[in-house]
């Protein structure tokens, strides 16, 4: 059931985009840019989702009397259930950007730095 | 079967009144004597072989749990209970911090200690007393020392239970019960095949005891801890709460029977010969230390272990005279420790201090106080005819007879140590010169001389007619499948080399006192002086600015023995725990630093993680 | 299979209530605060009555899309337990709120916290493996704003902190449940636990890693829990209270539930498919977690810190119970996650109340028996049962973790070796503490007067701990029965889902 | 009948206590006449310790209140007490209460009495000569230990009459050809027990003003005197019955006694003062060393016993 590395290309992007962003947020110090990082991982997650539906001789998963789902016993259409998740995914990642950017303003307004290094407390 | 609940509930339900009404001092301790009183009464209901049991659904499974008089537990029982009876009568008018309820709790938990059959219940009541009697030390005089002490004894105490819980389910993996007759005699069976598995479970168990008696090289809490507690708990901790690891001693030492036929040193099995070992360093080290102490109650706390060292050497040879000697000695030190201690704890409550080089002269403003702790020190030191003199002569009398030439040597070190060492507290405290500034003491309330004068009665009582102790010790010896020694009426100690009459001593002695007496009162008259009236012919030229402090010569007593156990104190076990203490809190300091605060050293260490794991996995795959 | 629809409004109604709550905010703010309150014992009550009537364990079936087909919910006995221990943790906080939650935009605080509880019942209850990243990430995102609410400015440094890591994890756990997704096309946990040994077991491996690595996160998992002090500190207290008597639940929950249940292999002891087994790790995490928690704890200065990694110390003892793989560790598991979540929660609680007079360094302890006898109180007997000291309800729990290990034998001997060392570290922190409180005299002798709001969930707490504490069996029979539900995978959980699948 | 018999106990024992007083505080007076006549002075006369308890006791004195008058009655009362245990030659008050360790710890009881009595004086130069005597009894009493138990364990028993029925018999059957070694020890020991040089830093006459005996004037003097010459009298009586086989008859205990004072008196003579820690050290080395030695042999020899 490895059907989905015949689709090495765009999984190759996915990793580089996932490979980007960890990168990103690991050698970044500002606040903005790690939020950017984290958004790219999500961007690599979300090409993921959309790539394990299909592979180059997939069809449509819609029953027409043209387009055959089965051929030889196999199923080739591709698969309809990632693209909901993905849908899902994008949009919890935009909820968690949106909020990222949020905290990142109030970070700003009441650390006066968007330096992560510096964001934090001594004991007191 | 119903009383032996009750010695649970009563001491229970008394601490909960006594936790709700802790505002009003008098009403708790009150509660908290009458606690005790009930359950006395409780307790002479009870014959030995009464038996309850139930059965807890836990872990998936039932587990019974019971509860089981046997001669060794009343005999416990009757120690604990009796003790905290007087203790908690004195305490009436005492006014340190202690909270009752925490002492009532410690006794509940130590019924339930003498009369658990399983292991769960054991060790449930091993914790719960534990935790108790850690609270309780919490709020001793000095704040921040008390502090010190109860975390030290906390962390000695809970690293005992560990190994104690540790000891627990490796042996009931092996036998799938918690009784502790099954696990005992399951070791039994194994013991000649596997002696070295017997051997771990077993100290895993005896680090718990050796804890909590205080033996050495677990015996550097002890010092801290009773010279930190509030001053009502320290007699209870020291007389009573020590006994528990003699007593889980005694759950284990049968096992030893079965090595009898073995080869072991001098007649010995080499696990008794061990013991003895570390119960009679534990004597040394504990009267050496002593010598130098000039806190009284840090004095006796040293004195305190040092006698447990007495009884682990003497039960550890597990013979009949070594059993009796030891469990006899077990209650003399009950007795005599108690009465030093409550004349401490009075000194203490009416002089505000606890050094002794401060005190001096006291026996003149508190003299019954004065006669007690003098009868006190006579029993420590083993003086016929007080109690003390019979456990210590059949102590030695258990060693010699196994030609434990070495250690007995060190025993008679270790008494001769605690006569010198009682000296000096007797001398420190009570004689030499009275300071001005205690002129305006007064001898303890109504309730602490009833309670003195008890302790007197029963030292020179039980010392007259020791039969009476030796009787159910007799009875304990039996149980456990030895031959008791023989009996021959109440005022007789019944040694293996000779045997002593005490009531023909006692008369002989009173008989040479009156003469002595007699003597005093026929002689020339004397004249009754001031003691500022000595030494310079009665004379102080008022220039020398002379005080009764500058003529007490007690702060280091016994300054030239320093120079001969000097060696002896290089070996510092106690710096080990504090050196191990450190370097734990070191680790954690260096470990802290993990969380730096920077989120990318977060992501860093979670990334890292996970690439761990997965060159993990590609190797395995 | 049993259905018992009527039991989605445990996730429906929490969740409906929050997004309308601004509607009630437009009335009033302290009506606000009520909603929470009467939501929550809602939830607290319908939970008790499935617990009590013996409801469970049952399926919440959407649409008449029977599982795998369909999402579902399952409520087994496991399920049922942590459910009512959520709901009554937050209800309490929530009745807590009612006093703490003074300032700021109280209404949405309010929104913020019923969502998360609602998503965390949601979490425990989902029995689809994608429902749980939806859900995860409901909680996640009110946990992050809830962590930043509050006055001071460390809440949003540790809110954000928290963010950073909490995605990165919430994205390596959806790398792993879509690798698995590859390889079987499901993502119904049950459908998924039956036909595991169908996969590749190198992506099968590299996917297990990857979900204990993103869930290891919520389950504050070393190296995985940078995020636990800084956020736990920088809340304020009814959220550290939050994320460690819930949040926590829910984390550990999930991986348990993934790696016991879909990755499990039964055996005397569970280990799982794949090539590395995954329990391993987990015991290896959990003893770490353990030792680096309580070593960090012991030099802390500051009590909401040492209560944070004195929390992150509980978490790996719990997985390290689970990861034992019998059905005496998960019990012990489970039990000790109850007891920690109800003993951390009052612990924090009552902190809230105490910082609220004064500052948060352990000096600041010092003498509050003399301030208050009360909160003196009950903070020692949630430590004491932290400590697994008798008559409080951690005994029972370290006991049978204790038991369960050594049952296992083995390398178990040496890692519950090292954790009662640490426990002995943890005791010594904790007894500190307590020493403070009852010893030494305090340095402003004001008294704290704590108000009748935050006095109930307290006092409920310690009633809860006590009672536990001397009759185990509250707790022990259900926890017993939902430990089968983990180490015995098919006739726990599976065929209760899929009656008709076959085992693999 | 009882009251018969206690009245013939008593009268004996007064006789006995008598007997010891009268041969102590002779000895004694001897030793003065010895210590004179190696000084080459001429000395007083042998009974003159008769003459000074005689006049201490009729002397009026100053006391420093009850616990001091205690402590010093208490100082000699146990004295007399543990030698109505002592076999005097064929003699014993009772034969079957002679235990050695209780005799030895009713020993005990007179010095604790008599540190009573002379520290409640409150005089700090007792307080030091007491510091110093404990500090000595601490070094002594661990080689004799080590010889009673080598005994106890080699006659199997501990009643000092029974130890002595099992020397008669001629010379060599005498513990002292049995076990030469501890008999060594135990003179050495005897030399510090009666404080006699090297062993009398506790007294120290000169130094520390006399120490323990410093306040003590009149009666208290004379118990002092009592107490110490009872001592003298049980310490060389335990030894001839430890190690000389006890005695036919009184004339040859005391001879007995004598030779081993004599020897006391002749190496006090000669040997100058110890410093105080000197003095306790010197007893764990070679006594005790001699102590142990004797010990092992016996336990060699005896084997274990069958408990």
């Amino acid at each position: 059931m490895i059907d989905f590395l015949q689709n090495w290309i765009y999984l190759t992007g996915a990793m580089a985009l996932v490979g980007i962003g960890l990168y990103i947020v690991l050698t970044n110090t500002n606040i903005l840019r790690i939020i950017v990082g984290l958004n790219i991982v999500d961007s690599g997650t979300n090409l993921f989702i959309v790539t394990i539906a299909w592979h180059p001789k997939s069809v449509m998963p819609i029953y027409t009397a043209t387009n055959n789902l089965v051929v030889d016993g196999h199923v080739v259409a591709a698969d309809p259930l990632p693209q909901s998740l993905v849908l899902t995914a994008i949009v919890i990642g935009l909820g968690t950007t949106a909020l990222a950017l949020a905290i990142a303003v109030k970070i700003y307004q009441k650390y006066g730095t968007l330096d992560v290094r510096k964001i934090k407390e001594e004991d007191k | 079967m119903s009383s032996l609940l009750a010695l649970l509930l009563v001491p229970v339900t008394g601490s909960i009144v006594a936790a709700i009404i802790q505002r009003y001092r008098l009403a708790e301790r009150l509660v908290s004597f009458s606690t005790f009183v009930v359950t006395l009464l409780f307790l002479i209901d009870i014959r030995v072989g009464d038996a309850f049991t139930w059965s807890l659904g836990f872990l998936g499974k039932n587990i019974e749990m019971g509860l089981q008089i046997t001669p060794l537990s009343i005999f416990m029982l009757y120690m604990t209970i009796a003790f905290g009876v007087l203790l908690t009568f004195f305490d009436l008018t005492e006014r340190s911090k202690m909270k009752s309820f925490l002492l009532l709790l410690t006794l509940a938990a130590s019924n339930w200690i003498f009369m658990a059959t399983d292991f769960l219940s054991f060790f449930f009541a091993w914790e719960l007393m534990g935790w108790a009697s850690i609270l309780a030390i919490f709020g001793g005089r000095r704040t921040a020392e008390s502090r010190h002490g109860a975390l030290y004894y906390a962390m000695m105490s809970i690293g005992g239970s560990y190994s104690m819980l540790i000891g627990i389910f490796l042996l009931s993996n092996l036998t799938g019960s918690f009784s502790i007759q099954q696990n005992v005699s399951y070791l039994v069976s194994i013991m000649t095949v596997h002696p070295w598995w017997v051997l771990g479970i077993v100290s895993m168990f005896f680090v718990a005891f050796m804890v909590k008696s205080g033996i050495f090289p677990f015996h550097t809490w002890v010092p801290y801890t009773y010279g930190e507690s509030p001053d009502g708990f320290v007699p209870y901790l020291s007389s009573v709460m020590s006994k528990y690891g003699i007593y889980g001693f005694l759950i284990f030492l049968p096992l030893t029977l079965s090595l009898r036929n073995v080869p072991g040193v001098l007649g010995l099995p080499w696990p008794n010969y061990t013991l003895v070992w570390f119960g009679s360093i534990t004597a040394v080290v504990g009267s050496v230390l002593a010598f130098m102490q000039d806190d009284v109650k840090k004095l006796f706390a040293y004195s305190s272990f040092s006698n447990l060292g007495f009884i682990l050497a003497a039960i550890a040879l597990f013979t009949p005279i070594g059993l009796t000697a030891g469990l006899f000695h077990a209650f003399n030190h009950l007795l005599f420790n108690g009465a030093i201690f409550i004349t401490v704890v009075a000194v203490i409550s009416k002089v505000g201090i606890t050094r002794m080089s401060e005190m001096g002269g006291l026996w003149q403003k508190m003299p019954l106080t004065f006669l007690t702790f003098f009868v006190g020190i006579a029993s420590a030191a083993g003086i016929p005819p007080f109690a003390g003199f019979g456990s210590k002569w059949m102590i030695f009398q258990a060693m010699i007879s196994h030609g434990l030439i070495f250690a007995t040597v060190l025993l008679f070190f270790a008494s001769i140590a605690s006569f010198l060492y009682l000296m000096r507290a007797f001398h420190a405290i009570f004689l030499g010169q009275l300071s001005h500034k205690y002129d305006n003491v007064k001898e303890i309330s109504a309730i602490g001389k009833i309670t003195e004068v008890f302790l007197i009665g029963a030292l020179i009582f039980f010392g007259i007619f020791p039969g009476f102790i030796l009787d159910p010790i007799n009875s304990i010896v039996g149980s456990f499948g030895l031959k008791p020694l023989p009996t021959s009426g109440y005022e007789y100690i019944n040694g293996f080399f000779s045997s002593v009459n005490m009531v023909s001593i006692f008369i002989v002695v009173i008989v040479a006192f009156i003469f002595g007496f007699l003597l005093f009162a026929v002689s020339a008259k004397h004249k009754k002086v001031p003691q500022e009236d000595n030494y310079t012919a009665g004379q102080i030229p008022k220039d020398w600015n002379l005080t009764p402090e500058m003529y007490q010569f007690s702060y280091d007593f016994y300054e030239p023995m320093d120079k001969e156990i000097a060696p002896f104190l290089k070996i510092k076990i106690d710096g080990f725990f504090k050196g191990f203490g450190d370097s734990v809190e070191y680790l954690g300091s260096s470990i802290k630093e993990i969380f730096t605060g920077n989120v990318q050293i977060y992501t860093y260490l979670a990334i890292g993680g996970l690439v761990i794991f997965v060159i993990a996995g590609w190797i395995v795959w | 299979m049993k259905t018992y629809n009527f039991a989605a409004l445990l996730v429906g109604v929490p969740l409906l209530m929050a997004f309308s709550i601004p509607l009630f905010g437009f009335i009033s703010k302290q009506l606000a605060k009520w909603i929470t309150v009467l939501t929550l014992t809602f939830e607290f009550l319908f939970s008790l009555y499935i617990l009590l009537w013996h409801v469970y364990p049952f399926n919440v079936i959407m649409g008449n899309w029977v599982p795998p087909f369909g999402e579902n919910l399952y409520i087994g006995s496991l399920a049922t337990i942590l459910i009512v221990v959520i709901s009554f943790v937050g209800l309490m906080i929530s009745i807590y709120n009612l006093w703490s939650a003074k300032y700021g935009d109280v209404v949405h605080f309010a929104l913020l916290f019923l969502m998360f509880v609602g998503g965390s019942i949601g979490l425990i209850s989902t029995g689809d493996i994608f429902n749980v990243f939806i859900f995860m990430e409901i909680t996640g995102i009110s946990s992050y704003a809830l962590a930043a609410y509050g006055p001071e400015r460390r809440a949003l440094g540790g809110a954000f902190k928290y963010l950073v890591i909490s995605s990165i994890g919430s994205t390596l756990y959806l790398f792993g449940v879509l690798l698995i997704y590859t390889q079987l096309g499901t993502l119904n946990i049950a459908e998924i636990a039956a036909r595991i040994s169908q996969t590749t077991p190198g992506l099968l491996t590299f996917a297990g890693i990857l979900l204990v690595a993103g869930l290891a996160v919520e389950a504050e998992l070393f190296p995985f829990n940078g995020w636990v002090p800084d956020t736990y500190t920088g809340a304020i207290n009814p959220v550290s209270a939050t994320l460690s008597g819930i949040g926590s639940v829910g984390g550990v929950y999930v991986l348990i539930r993934i790696v016991m249940t879909v990755f499990g292999k039964n055996g005397n002891f569970v280990s799982t498919y794949g090539n590395l087994d995954l329990m391993t790790l987990i015991a290896i995490l959990g003893t770490a977690t353990v030792v680096i928690g309580e070593l960090s704890a012991l030099v802390q200065t500051n009590i909401k810190k040492m209560l944070a990694y004195s929390s992150m110390a509980q978490m790996g003892l719990v997985a390290m119970a689970f990861s034992i793989g019998s059905r005496l560790g998960a019990y012990a598991g489970i039990f000790q996650l109850i007891n920690h979540s109800i003993a951390k929660a009052m612990l924090f609680l009552i902190l809230g109340v105490i910082v609220s007079f004064g500052g948060e360094r352990v000096e600041d302890m010092k003498g509050l028996w003399y301030k208050s006898p009360f909160l003196a109180v009950t903070f020692t007997i949630g430590a004491l049962s932290l400590l697994g000291l008798p008559l409080f309800g951690g005994f029972w729990s370290k006991f049978a973790l204790v038991d369960a290990s050594f049952q296992r034998g083995g390398w178990y001997d040496f890692i519950m070796a090292i954790v009662l060392f640490a426990s002995v570290v943890e005791a010594f922190y904790y007894l500190k503490v307590v020493g403070y409180i009852f010893t030494s005299k305090p340095a402003v002798s004001e008294k704290i007067k704590v108000e009748i709001s935050p006095a109930i969930p307290i006092a409920a707490f310690a009633i809860l701990i006590i009672a536990i504490g001397i009759f185990p069996q509250i707790v022990s029979g259900i926890s017993y029965s939902a430990a089968h539900e983990l180490t015995d995978k098919m006739s726990g959980y599976v065929l209760n889902v899929i009656p008709t699948i076959v085992g693999h | 009948m009882v009251i018969v018999e206690f009245l013939i106990k008593l009268s004996q024992g007064f006789g006995i206590g008598a007997l010891a007083l009268a041969t102590g505080l002779l000895f004694g007076g001897i030793a003065r006449k010895i210590m004179a006549r190696i000084q080459r002075r001429y000395g007083p006369p042998f009974t003159q310790n008769f003459m000074d308890l005689f006049k201490l006791l009729s002397k009026g004195s100053v006391s420093h209140g009850w616990a001091f008058d205690l402590g010093l009655v208490a100082g000699f009362v146990p004295m007399l007490a543990a030698l109505m245990f002592l076999p005097i030659g064929p003699f014993t008050l009772f034969p079957s209460d002679s235990s050695l360790i209780m005799i030895v710890y009713l020993m005990m009881m007179a010095y604790l009495g008599m540190a009573m009595g002379v520290l409640a004086s409150g005089n700090p130069n007792s307080a030091i000569g007491m510091s110093r005597a404990l500090m000595l009894m601490a070094g002594y009493e661990v080689p004799f230990a080590a010889v009673i138990f080598s005994i106890y364990f080699f006659s199997k028993t501990g009643y000092l009459t029974q130890i002595v029925a099992m020397q008669s018999g001629g010379f060599m059957n005498w513990n002292i050809v049995k076990m030469p070694l501890g008999f060594l020890a135990v003179e050495i020991v005897l030399q510090g027990m009666l404080g006699e040089k090297p062993f009398d830093q506790a007294i120290a006459p000169a130094e520390i003003a006399s120490g323990p005996m410093v306040e003590l004037g009149g009666k208290y003097l004379g118990f002092g005197m009592i107490q110490h010459s009872v001592a003298l009298f049980l310490e060389t009586g335990i030894i001839v019955d430890l190690f000389l086989g006890g005695a036919p008859n009184f004339w040859i205990f005391i001879a007995k006694q004598f030779v081993l004072y004599f020897v006391v008196v002749l190496v006090d003579a000669i040997l100058p003062r110890l410093r105080v820690h000197e003095a306790t050290s010197f007893f764990w080395k070679l006594p005790l060393f001699l102590g142990i030695l004797q010990a092992v042999i016996v336990i060699i020899q005896g084997g274990v016993l069958n408990v």
